[in-house]
């Protein structure tokens, strides 16, 4: 029941907060460089091409970081260490802005390669549930009062939700083939040159300690409120 | 330099993209950072109180 | 088995004495349909293509209108309380609760899409596949929103959180059941959001009886 | 020879310990009064003596079973919460049907209503009932089955004195039956009883 918060976990946080912040900045100022100005227009689809910079590491940020979502709350299940309910609380509002990120983005890159803001492209519209399940997740948290029963029914409902994702992605997929043709989708086999792997390896590098970096400061507020509520209750027991 | 902002006509798509990305991102940075700072704050108030009442 | 028949019963019994009885649901499911000649026209081609979709879309928001009635009615006013003492094996609870609110809000649907197909020139041959996937599918997705409502019971009472939470849940459903030959793969998912929920509203109930 | 006893009983709700070492033994034929002041417990105590919430640390013992291992236990007692189990909008006699279902016996709704005078409202809503009569009325929930075991919560709340003498009766005669009653209250309340247990 007890979350032994050591002043260790503090230290170890409070150190590595500005070195994160220092390596997520240069990296992306680099990655930056190099997305915008070091690299080759693609020969299709020109300097939109450049959007894929950002968009594709949002998305496999939003996906990892559902995945750690999901399977912090197993192991939550398994240990019932509140620990790891922290973590997968703390990680859903960061996966929920990468969600929120790739969207935009994927739908202003959309505008310039198929002419339409929006199409129901199986990616895109496995990302919007994708983007729901996130939200669902956090308004839970806030929904219950009960701070105890909240970790409890986030952590089952977020260990559904990972189960379906594949369920959504697969039917996402079936509906796709069913109601378009499959020429519509200009991402399925991008041959990503050389010349732009590196700024983009670059920019998911620095998302990630971006990431990171926001997951330590949100794990931190969650420890400095747990130890809020424990000392409110000492002090007026 | 007019070519780098056009983006070979691109640049309007380009850019909202990138401005949209890093204003999303530092917002939620800035608002973590302020949110941890306060309530830092309050643990450091707290912990005054629980030291005097003991 | 004579508890599983009761607490049916009971439900049943509660639906029929209040609003939310067949003849009401049934006109819910109508009066959705009949909207949509004003919306679309009156092409009777691209009605009948529409209207197998908002089968689908009536069914879902049926079964999201009516979420709080599978558990939360009774945890407000404390009958759960009685219900857990009573019946003390949660499967049989949950099972009863899936079959009643499959009775109450899917099957109205399911009688009366014959009589609803006719308004759009659609025959029985047509109307035979869609019957097949709505019995499946809806059973699959009253499975679901059984977990949900279970899982939501100290949430406060926000029918919009519960959508959000309920709708990418039912996805699945609908792409697959809008298909008239994916019945199978509809099988599989029910049968699979059925032991999921089975553990999953178990689950809810424990937590909300501590 | 029946008794409920209690062993140093511990429950957390969330961080906070709400129970902290309750012991007690209760014998045949005795009422016991729980006190404590607002959110003490009260409810909690008898939510973990009715086993519906089950996670909690020490003992509790009836008729020299553990209640956990007991799975008849769910037919040896009555719980009379703050929610009435009353569905609002239908009626009294309708309400009373879904009991007959619950409870799986037949009810004489006529001879049932009278026990606290409540025949003229067998036709009304329970939305236009008064707080008192929906009291009344989830009170009779402990003449639908008997048992050895009644667990009252806040019963005196809302009730006249004329219905709260009938109740006092109720309890007097379960007890010479040899049924045992857990009373929570938070007021003061001039009712004989054989202990306490004050959190």
């Amino acid at each position: 029941m007890y979350l032994k918060l050591k002043k260790s976990y503090f230290d170890v946080l409070d150190r590595f907060t500005p070195f994160l912040v220092i390596t997520t900045i240069i990296s992306f100022i680099i990655g930056s460089y190099f997305a915008l100005y070091g690299s080759p227009p693609d020969y299709i689809q020109g300097d939109s091409m450049r959007i894929m910079y950002v968009h594709v590491p949002s998305a496999w940020w939003a996906l990892m970081s559902y995945s750690v979502l999901a399977v912090s709350c197993t192991i939550w299940f398994i240990t019932r260490n509140p620990i790891f309910n922290l973590v997968a609380k703390s990680i859903a509002p960061i996966g929920a802005v990468f969600t929120l990120i790739a969207l935009v983005t994927g739908s202003i890159w959309g505008k310039p390669t198929w002419g339409v803001w929006w199409v129901w492209d199986a990616r895109l519209t496995s990302m919007l549930l994708l983007f729901f399940l996130y939200l669902a997740y956090i308004f839970l948290w806030q929904a219950i009062s009960n701070k105890d029963l909240a970790s409890k029914i986030s952590a089952a409902l977020a260990m559904i939700g990972f189960i379906n994702v594949p369920i959504i992605k697969f039917s996402v997929d079936w509906w796709n083939t069913l109601h378009q043709p499959a020429s519509i989708s200009k991402f399925s086999s991008p041959s990503i040159d050389e010349s732009m792997l590196v700024p983009l390896f670059i920019m998911a590098f620095a998302s990630l300690c971006f990431l990171i970096t926001m997951f330590s400061v949100r794990l931190r507020i969650e420890f400095i409120e747990t130890r809020i509520s424990r000392l409110r209750q000492k002090i007026y027991d | 330099m007019t070519d780098f902002f056009s983006m070979g006509g691109y640049g309007f798509y380009v850019w909202s993209s990138y401005i949209i990305f890093f204003s999303i991102i530092s917002y939620v940075f800035i608002m973590n950072l302020m949110k941890l700072n306060e309530k830092k704050k309050k643990l450091i108030n707290l912990e005054k109180q629980s030291d005097q009442s003991s | 088995m004579k508890s599983l028949y009761d607490l049916i019963n009971r439900d049943l019994k509660i639906a029929f004495f209040t609003s939310s009885n067949f003849l009401f649901t049934g006109s819910f499911y109508i009066l959705v349909v009949v909207l949509i000649p004003f919306i679309f026209g009156s092409d009777s081609e691209q009605l009948r293509v529409i209207f197998k979709g908002i089968i689908w879309i009536s069914i879902s928001l049926s079964i999201l209108l009516t979420l709080e009635r599978i558990f939360y009615s009774d945890y407000e006013d404390g009958s759960l309380d009685l219900i857990l003492q009573r019946y003390n094996s949660l499967e049989i609870i949950i099972c009863a609760k899936f079959i009643a609110h499959w009775i109450i809000n899917c099957l109205p649907l399911i009688v009366i899409l014959p009589f609803l197909s006719l308004l759009f020139q659609l025959s029985f041959s047509d109307i035979f596949p869609i019957l097949i996937n709505l019995v499946i599918g809806s059973t699959g997705m009253v499975f679901v929103a059984t977990f949900v409502s279970a899982l939501t019971l100290g949430a406060k009472r926000t029918i919009f959180l519960k959508g959000i939470i309920l709708i990418p849940l039912l996805v699945p459903f609908i792409i697959f059941g809008v298909d008239p030959h994916s019945w199978p793969i509809l099988i599989a998912l029910s049968m699979m959001s059925f032991v999921i929920s089975i553990y999953a509203s178990s689950y809810g109930l424990r937590l909300y009886g501590e | 020879m029946k008794k409920l006893s209690i062993n140093e009983l511990k429950c957390f709700r969330g961080e906070s310990l709400v129970l902290k070492g309750i012991s007690a033994e209760i014998n045949e034929g005795e009422t016991y009064l729980i006190k404590g002041s607002n959110g003490s417990g009260k409810t909690t105590l008898l939510r973990v003596l009715s086993s519906l919430i089950k996670n909690y640390n020490g003992t509790i013992l009836f008729d020299d079973k553990d209640i956990k291992d007991d799975l008849k236990f769910f037919q040896k007692f009555s719980f009379i919460g703050q929610k009435n189990a009353l569905k609002e909008n239908l009626s009294v006699s309708k309400n009373l049907k879904l009991w007959e279902i619950l409870f799986g016996k037949k009810i004489d709704v006529n001879s049932l209503l009278q026990k606290y005078n409540l025949n003229t409202v067998i036709d009304k809503d329970i939305s236009s009932l008064s707080d008192g009569q929906k009291k009344c009325l989830s009170l009779l929930k402990l003449k639908l089955c008997s048992v050895p075991i009644w667990y009252l919560d806040e019963p005196f709340v809302f009730l006249d004195s004329k219905n709260r003498s009938i109740l006092v009766n109720e309890i007097e005669s379960h007890n010479q039956s040899g049924g045992i009653a857990i009373i929570t209250t938070n007021t003061e309340l001039d009712y004989k009883s054989d202990g306490e247990i004050i959190l």
